[in-house]
C-alpha cells in the first residue's frame, strides 16, 4: 500500500509442530485505527511480538516507515518510533509517574549513557515528559507512585509513555481490558484524535470497543488473516461469523 | 603452677577465641618478664581437625612447661588468609603478642609469617615450611619447628629408592606445596618415574588416576595429597585392585585421618620427623598426657605444637623476651627435650632432625603408627645456602 | 594411550557423571517445581554421609547406613523446608541464594559440633570390594559399578515417577501453573514439603554413596554443589532428563580432560610445563563447558526458554 | 524511624569518629577493623550497582575483587624484585605507587567484566547466577594452578605501596585514604544512579520490557553497568591486597562472592549506604561472635536467614522511613 507505515509480508514462525504464524501479511496506513481480532490461540500475540521485536519470524519480513526492520531489535524498533503498549502494565512500577515518563524520554532521547546529570532535573527531559502526561490527563499526579495508580490509570501511563517517544505508529495490546465502560468510552475518544498523529495497531478483546473505534479489521484464525476490512464488512463475512462469532454455518 | 581452672579451660577449649592462658599467680621463673604467645589456626571448617590438635599440643606443652609467664592467645583463621593476616594484625598491635604461631598451611604461612617478621615479631613455625621462607625469604625472626615441606617427601623418595622401586608412579594436587612434595620426593628418589600427575585441589575422585596408574605400569607409588583428599585416594586405592607398594609423607597417615581411611591404610610406609612409639622419654610422656588430656592419641601436628610450646618455654627461662637478640639465640640453641629426641636448628633456623620410616598397623581398634626404620639421618634442608641473615 | 585406557577413562567420566547426577537430580527436581535455588543441597549431601557413617559404625551393616542417608536427609530436608523454605518460594532467587548459604554455615558448623573436626570412617561393604573384569579385559571396581547402576536406576525412577503416577502429574502441574494446581485442591504445601524431602533423600543417598569411597566430613558438600549447579545448568534448570545429560557431559569433560590434556600439551610442550598448563586447563574446563553451552543455547539443553 | 539520609550522615559520622578514637586511645587493630570494613563496602558498593539498581544477581564478583588484588600483587611483587613486567616489545616495570595500581586495578577488572558480562548477560534468572558463579570459579583455579604468581601459596608484599605525601604503613593514614576513595565512589554512585543512566538501569530492573519498548538497549546498559560495577570492586580488591600486603587465589573464592552478598543484604539491597552498613556490621559480627564460640559461624548463619526472611530491607531498611526513590 503506498501511504503504509507498517507493513508485513508473508510472516511464517512455528513452536514445533505449531504454526503460530502461517503466512501473514498485514498494513497499518497513515491515519486509521487497525484492528486485529481473533479467538484466543489464533497467533496473536505472537504476531505482535514479531512486530515489535520480541521474536524473530522464521521467514517474511516487516517494515517501518519503509524500512525492513525485520533484523532491528525491539529498542531499535522503538527508536524508530514504534510505540507500544501492553496488556498488562509494562511499567516501573516503583517509580513515580513521572519517573515513568522521564524514562520514555530518556529512551527517546538517547541520552542513556549520561552518567552524571541527574535525569530528574534535566529540562528537556522532564518537558518531554509532562508534555506526555498532560496528554493523556495525569499532569496531576506525577509524584505517585506507579504501583499506586488505579488499573485506568496504569492504562493512560502506558500511553503517556510510549507518547515520549512521539511515534510514527502505535502498537497496543487489549488497551480497554479491565476498564469500565465510561473509561472505555474515553479513551475511544482519545485514540480517534491520537489516529490523526500516528496510526494504530489495536490488538482488542472487546468487540463493542473494536466495532466502536477501528477504521479497519482484520481477523487472524490459526496463524492466517482470513479476512480484513471495515467493520460492516467484517460484521457481515460469513466466514468471520463461522470462525470468530461461533456461529452455526447456515445451511 | 597451673591452676585447676585453666586446667578446665584447657579440656575445655571451647572457645575459638581468647583462650588466655592468664596466670598471674605465682612467681615468675627466673625473674624474666611475660611471655604473650598468639596462636593463629584453623577452628573452623574442613582442616579443623589439623588446627585442633595444634592447639591442644601446644596447650599442653605450655601447661607441662610449669612457666606461669606464658599467655597464649588463641583465634580461629577459617583457613582463610586474609583473615589469619587480619588476625596476627590483631594480636601484634591490640594485643601486644611477643610470639605467633599456630599457623597450619603453607599458604597463610607466607601470608602470615613476613607480616610478623616485619612487624618486629617473632613467628614460630608449628606446622607449615614453605621453601620461600627457608630460603631467601628466610628472616631472624622467623622459626620452624617442624620442617622444610620437602622434608618428609625427601625421606619418602629415599625410602622409595631403599625399597628398590624403579619406576614409581608419583601424584600431588596441583598447587605450590604439590609441586614442592614431587620434587622433594625426586631429589632423593633420584631414579626412573612410570608418571607423574598433577591432580586438581581438593578433588575427590581419582578413577582417572587409577587407571593411568594400572596403565602406566608402575611398580611403586608416591603421592601427597593432604587432608580429605588422601582420605579419598587411599579408599579408591585399595578398591582399585591394584597391588603395589605405596609411600607417602606422614599427612595422609597420620591419627587425623587414619580413623577415616581404615583398613585401606594398612601397612603403608609413611615417613614423619616422629611416631607416638618413637622410644624417648620425651616422647612417651608426651604420649601419655596428650591422652590422659584429651582421650586420644595426638598426630604429629600435636607433637611439633608440643615442642614448640617446649621450645618457647625454654627460651623464656634464659631470656626476656623484649630483648630479641637474647632470646632469639636462646631460641636458637633449642634447649629443651624433644619429642623427637635430638633436635637442633639450621643456620636458617630450620631444623636438622632424622626422618623416619612408619608403618600403619593396627593397635586394637585403633589404627596408628609404629616406627620401622630411619630414612633419613640429620636432614637438613637444600634452601638454606639461599638464606642470608 | 591404548584403547584400553581411554575405554575405561570413559567409563570412569560416565561414573563420575552418575555420582554428579544424583546429586543434581534432587537439586533440578527442587528448582522445576518450586523455583527454588537450594545452596543448602550440599549440606544435606553431607548430613547422609554422616547419617551412614554413624549408622555403618553402630550396626557395621551398609544397607542399613544407606536406609539411614536417605531417611536422615529427607527428615532434615522436610524440616528446612516447613522451618525456612517455604518462606522462600515467593521471593526471588537473590533472597533463596542468601538464607541457604545462611543454612550452609549453620549445617556444617553445628555438624562439626555433633561429630567433632575429624573426618569419619565409611567403607564400602564387602559384598562390593575389589573389581570384576569387563568384556575388553577391563578391570573395573565393582563397587564403582554398582554405583553407575544405582544412579541410572534412579534416573529411571524419576523419569517413572514424574511421568507415569499422580504424584508425578502434580509435580508436572505444579511446574507449569501453580494456581491450577491449587484449583485442583491438592495440597500444594503438602506436595513440596514430600518434593523437598524427595531431593533431599536423593542427595544424602548420593553423600552416603559417594563417603564410601571418599572422605566424610565437613564441608565436603560445597565443591559438589558447585557442580552440581554446573550441571543443572548446562542440562536446563528443572529437566530431569537434562541433569542426567549435564551429569554425563560434566564427567566425561573433566575426566578426559585431566587425563589428555596433559598428554595433548606433551606433544608440543616440555613435559614439566605441559603438565603445569594441562592440570591448570583442566580444572576450568567444565566451566568453559558451560560457559560454552550457555553462550550458543542460554536455557542449557534442556531448558525452557 | 529515620529519614534514611540523615540514618546515611551517622554512618559517616561513625565512620570518622571510630578509627579517631581509635587514634586517641592507641588501638590501631580497630583503625584496621574499620579499615576491612571500609574496604569491604566499597567492594559492596560496587556490587549494589549491578545487584541493586541493575538487579544482575552476581555470585562471581569475586572475580573482579581477586582481578584488583592481582593487579596489585603483580605490580607490587615486580617492583619489590627490580624485574620489569615486560621486555618485549617494550618495557613495563613494576610500580608500588597506589595510584597508578588502582588504575590499572580498575582497567584490569573492568576488561574483566566486559569479557564475562558480555557473555553471561545473554543469561537471565538463575542461569546468570550461576554461570557469574562458574566464571568466578575459573580463575580461581586458574590463580591456584598458574605458578607465575605464586599459586595458592599467594603473592606476599612486604610494604605497603606508597601514596604520594602520606605514609600509608600508617594505620590511620591508609583508612584515610580507603574512607576517601569510598566516600568518592559513593558520591559517584549517587549521580550515577540518579542520571539517565540510573534511571534507566533501574527501570529496566522493574520491567524489562518497558525499558526495551522506549528504545533502551537493554543488554548495552546492563553490560556497562556491569563493567563499573566490576571496576568498583576490583579497586575495592586493589586496597585489600594493601591492607593485608598480601593476594591469594581465595579472593577469587566463592565465598568471597557470597560475602560481598550478605553485605548488600544485611545493610539493605539497592540503597546507597547498604553495603557500607552491611560490611560495618559483619565485620563486627565476625570480630565479636568470634570470640564468643568455636562454632560462631552457626549464630552468623542463624542471623543470616533471620534478615533475610524477616528484615526486608535490610538494616537501613528496619531502621529508616521509607523515602521515595529518586526523590529530588
Amino acid at each position: 500500500m503506498p501511504d503504509s507505515i507498517l507493513s508485513v509480508r508473508n510472516i511464517e514462525k512455528s513452536f514445533g509442530a505449531l504454526k503460530a504464524s502461517d503466512g501473514i501479511s498485514l498494513d497499518l496506513v497513515a491515519g486509521e485505527i487497525h484492528a486485529l481480532i481473533g479467538p484466543n490461540g489464533a497467533g496473536k500475540s505472537t504476531l505482535i511480538k514479531q512486530i515489535a521485536g520480541g521474536l524473530k519470524p522464521d521467514s517474511g519480513s516487516v517494515a517501518f516507515m519503509g524500512r525492513d526492520v525485520t533484523a532491528k531489535s525491539t529498542a531499535q524498533r522503538a527508536r524508530l518510533g514504534l510505540g507500544r503498549t501492553f496488556q498488562i502494565s509494562a511499567l516501573a512500577m516503583q517509580y513515580s509517574v513521572l519517573e515513568n515518563a522521564v524514562l520514555g524520554a530518556v529512551g527517546q532521547s538517547g541520552s542513556v549513557f549520561q552518567f552524571f546529570r541527574p535525569a530528574m532535573k534535566d529540562p528537556a527531559l522532564l518537558a518531554r515528559a509532562r508534555r506526555a502526561l498532560d496528554r493523556v490527563g495525569l499532569q496531576d499526579h506525577e509524584d505517585i507512585i506507579t504501583s499506586e495508580l488505579s488499573h485506568g490509570q496504569r492504562r493512560q501511563l502506558e500511553v503517556a509513555v510510549a507518547l515520549t517517544l512521539e511515534p510514527k505508529a502505535f502498537l497496543m495490546d487489549e488497551p480497554m481490558a479491565g476498564m469500565g465502560a465510561e473509561g472505555s468510552r474515553e479513551l475511544t475518544t482519545f485514540l480517534q484524535e491520537l489516529k490523526h498523529e500516528a496510526p494504530i495497531l489495536l490488538v482488542e478483546h472487546d468487540m463493542d470497543a473494536v466495532f466502536a473505534c477501528a477504521d479497519r479489521i482484520s481477523v487472524l484464525v490459526y496463524g492466517q488473516i482470513i479476512a480484513t476490512g471495515s467493520v460492516d464488512e467484517i460484521r457481515s463475512n460469513p466466514q468471520v461469523r463461522v470462525a470468530y462469532l461461533g456461529e452455526e454455518e447456515p445451511v | 603452677m597451673i591452676s585447676t581452672k585453666t586446667k578446665q579451660t584447657l579440656k575445655a577449649v571451647g572457645a575459638a577465641t581468647a583462650v588466655a592462658l592468664a596466670m598471674t599467680s605465682g612467681a615468675m621463673a627466673d625473674g624474666h618478664g611475660k611471655v604473650k604467645v598468639g596462636l593463629i589456626t584453623t577452628l573452623t571448617g574442613g582442616g579443623a581437625a589439623l588446627g585442633v590438635d595444634i592447639r591442644d599440643g601446644f596447650l599442653l606443652g605450655v601447661q607441662q612447661a610449669g612457666n606461669d609467664g606464658i599467655e597464649v592467645v588463641v583465634e580461629d583463621d577459617q583457613r582463610k588468609p586474609d583473615i589469619a593476616v587480619q588476625l596476627a594484625d590483631k594480636m601484634i598491635q591490640s594485643e601486644n603478642v611477643d610470639i605467633l604461631t599456630g599457623i597450619v598451611w603453607s599458604n597463610l604461612a607466607l601470608a602470615v609469617a613476613p607480616a610478623a617478621t616485619a612487624q618486629g615479631k617473632f613467628y614460630i613455625s608449628p606446622n607449615a615450611g614453605p621453601a620461600q621462607l627457608a630460603g631467601k625469604g628466610c628472616h631472624k625472626n622467623y622459626f620452624n619447628v617442624a620442617w622444610q615441606n620437602d622434608g618428609p617427601h625427601e625421606a619418602a623418595g629415599a625410602h622409595a629408592k631403599e625399597l628398590g622401586f624403579k619406576k614409581p608412579f608419583i601424584l600431588a594436587p596441583n598447587y605450590p606445596a604439590g609441586k614442592d612434595a614431587l620434587t622433594g620426593f625426586k631429589r632423593m628418589y633420584g631414579g626412573e618415574l612410570a608418571g607423574e600427575l598433577y591432580t586438581k585441589l581438593g578433588q575427590t575422585d581419582y578413577a582417572a588416576e587409577l587407571a593411568q596408574i594400572r596403565a602406566a605400569d608402575a611398580d611403586g607409588i608416591f603421592f601427597f595429597l593432604p587432608g580429605g583428599m588422601g582420605i579419598s585416594f587411599l579408599k579408591q586405592y585399595s578398591d582399585s585392585g591394584i597391588e603395589l607398594p605405596v609411600v607417602g609423607p606422614a599427612f595422609s597417615f597420620d591419627q587425623t585421618i587414619l580413623g577415616a581411611v581404615g583398613e585401606a591404610a594398612m601397612g603403608i610406609h609413611n615417613t614423619a620427623q616422629w611416631s607416638p612409639d618413637l622410644d624417648n622419654a620425651a616422647s612417651k610422656a608426651f604420649v601419655e598426657s596428650f591422652k590422659a588430656e584429651y582421650g586420644r592419641i595426638p598426630s604429629i601436628y600435636a607433637q611439633q605444637a608440643f615442642d614448640t610450646a617446649n621450645l618457647i618455654a625454654s627460651a623464656a627461662a634464659k631470656a626476656d623476651v623484649k630483648d630479641m637478640d637474647a632470646f632469639r639465640a636462646a631460641l636458637l640453641e633449642a634447649d629443651f627435650a624433644s619429642t623427637r629426641g635430638d633436635f637442633k636448628f639450621a643456620p636458617n633456623h630450620h631444623p636438622i632432625q632424622d626422618f623416619y620410616v612408619r608403618e600403619v598397623i593396627k593397635d586394637g581398634d585403633v589404627y596408628t603408627n609404629k616406627i620401622i626404620g630411619v630414612a633419613l639421618e640429620d636432614r637438613q634442608d637444600v634452601y638454606g645456602v639461599d638464606c642470608k641473615m | 594411550m591404548t584403547t584400553i585406557l581411554l575405554i575405561e577413562q570413559v567409563l570412569n567420566g560416565l561414573q563420575f557423571g552418575v555420582m554428579l547426577f544424583l546429586m543434581a537430580a534432587g537439586l533440578t527436581l527442587i528448582f522445576g517445581v518450586m523455583g527454588l535455588i537450594n545452596l543448602a543441597h550440599g549440606s544435606l549431601y553431607m548430613i547422609g554421609a554422616f547419617a551412614a557413617a554413624a549408622v555403618a559404625a553402630w550396626t557395621g551393616n551398609f544397607l542399613l547406613a544407606l536406609m539411614a542417608s536417605l531417611i536422615v536427609a529427607a527428615i532434615a530436608g522436610a524440616i528446612i523446608e516447613l522451618t525456612v523454605i517455604r518462606r522462600l518460594y515467593d521471593r526471588d532467587h537473590l533472597d533463596q541464594v542468601l538464607a541457604t548459604f545462611a543454612l550452609i554455615l549453620i549445617f556444617s558448623e553445628a555438624t562439626r559440633w555433633v561429630f567433632g573436626s575429624f573426618p569419619l570412617f565409611l567403607n564400602i561393604p564387602d559384598a562390593l570390594k575389589g573389581t570384576i573384569i569387563l568384556p575388553g579385559g577391563i578391570e573395573y571396581s565393582l563397587y564403582r559399578l554398582t554405583i553407575i547402576l544405582i544412579g541410572l536406576a534412579v534416573a529411571v525412577g524419576l523419569f517413572l515417577l514424574i511421568s507415569k503416577t499422580r504424584v508425578g502429574m502434580r509435580i508436572r502441574a505444579g511446574e507449569n501453573d501453580r494456581e491450577m494446581i491449587g484449583a485442583l485442591g491438592v495440597d500444594i504445601s503438602v506436595l513440596y514439603t514430600m518434593v523437598f524431602a524427595l531431593g533431599a533423600a536423593l542427595a544424602g543417598l548420593s553423600g552416603a554413596l559417594v563417603g564410601a569411597i571418599q572422605s566424610v566430613e565437613v564441608g565436603m558438600g560445597e565443591p559438589v554443589l558447585i557442580l552440581a549447579f554446573v550441571v543443572i545448568v548446562i542440562g536446563g534448570i528443572g529437566s530431569i532428563k537434562g541433569a542426567l545429560a549435564g551429569a554425563i557431559l560434566v564427567g566425561l569433560t573433566d575426566t578426559l580432560g585431566r587425563t589428555m590434556l596433559p598428554v595433548i600439551f606433551g606433544t608440543f610442550m616440555e613435559a614439566s610445563s605441559a603438565t603445569t598448563v594441562g592440570s591448570a586447563l583442566a580444572s576450568m574446563l567444565i566451566y568453559i563447558l558451560m560457559a560454552g553451552v550457555l553462550l550458543f543455547k542460554p536455557t542449557g539443553l534442556f531448558g525452557k526458554a | 524511624m529515620i529519614r534514611e539520609r540523615y540514618l546515611n550522615m551517622m554512618v559517616l559520622a561513625l565512620l570518622v569518629l571510630v578509627p579517631a578514637y581509635a587514634v586517641l586511645m592507641d588501638e590501631p587493630f580497630t583503625i584496621t577493623l574499620a579499615t576491612r570494613a571500609v574496604i569491604f563496602a566499597l567492594a559492596g558498593v560496587g556490587l549494589n550497582l549491578a545487584l541493586g539498581q541493575g538487579g544482575l544477581v552476581s555470585f562471581g564478583h569475586a572475580a573482579y575483587f581477586g582481578m584488583g588484588g592481582y593487579a596489585m600483587g603483580i605490580l607490587a611483587s615486580h617492583a619489590q624484585n627490580y624485574e620489569p613486567l615486560m621486555e618485549v616489545p617494550f618495557v613495563i616495570e613494576g610500580t608500588n605507587s597506589m595510584p597508578v595500581i588502582w588504575l590499572v586495578a580498575i582497567v584490569a577488572s573492568a576488561l574483566l567484566a566486559l569479557l564475562i558480562g558480555a557473555l553471561s548477560l545473554r543469561t537471565t534468572g538463575v542461569y546468570f547466577i550461576m554461570v557469574t558463579l562458574a566464571f568466578g570459579q575459573m580463575f580461581y583455579y586458574f590463580t591456584i594452578s598458574w605458578p607465575a604468581y605464586g599459586g595458592e601459596d599467594g603473592l606476599s608484599i612486604y610494604v605497603r605501596n606508597q601514596f604520594p605525601g602520606l605514609n600509608t604503613l600508617d594505620p590511620i593514614q591508609f583508612y584515610g585514604i580507603c574512607f576517601v576513595l569510598l566516600l568518592a565512589v559513593l558520591y559517584g554512585v549517587n549521580r550515577l544512579n540518579k542520571s539517565p543512566f540510573g534511571l534507566a538501569l533501574n527501570g529496566a530492573h522493574q520491567n524489562e520490557e518497558r525499558a526495551l519498548t522506549v528504545g533502551i538497549n537493554v543488554y548495552r546498559l546492563r553490560l556497562v553497568a556491569f563493567v563499573i560495577s566490576g571496576a568498583i570492586t576490583g579497586l575495592a580488591g586493589a586496597l585489600f591486597a594493601d591492607l593485608n600486603r598480601f593476594v591469594s587465589p581465595t579472593m577469587f573464592s566463592w565465598g568471597v562472592s557470597g560475602e560481598i552478598m550478605i553485605f548488600i543484604i544485611l545493610g539493605g539491597v539497592a540503597r546507597l549506604f547498604g553495603p557500607v552498613v552491611g560490611a560495618a556490621v559483619y565485620i563486627m559480627l565476625e570480630h565479636f561472635l568470634g570470640g564468643l564460640s568455636e562454632y560462631w559461624f552457626i549464630y552468623l548463619g542463624v542471623i543470616l536467614l533471620f534478615v533475610v526472611l524477616f528484615a526486608k530491607g535490610g538494616i537501613i531498611g528496619g531502621l529508616s522511613k521509607k523515602e521515595t526513590r529518586h526523590a529530588g
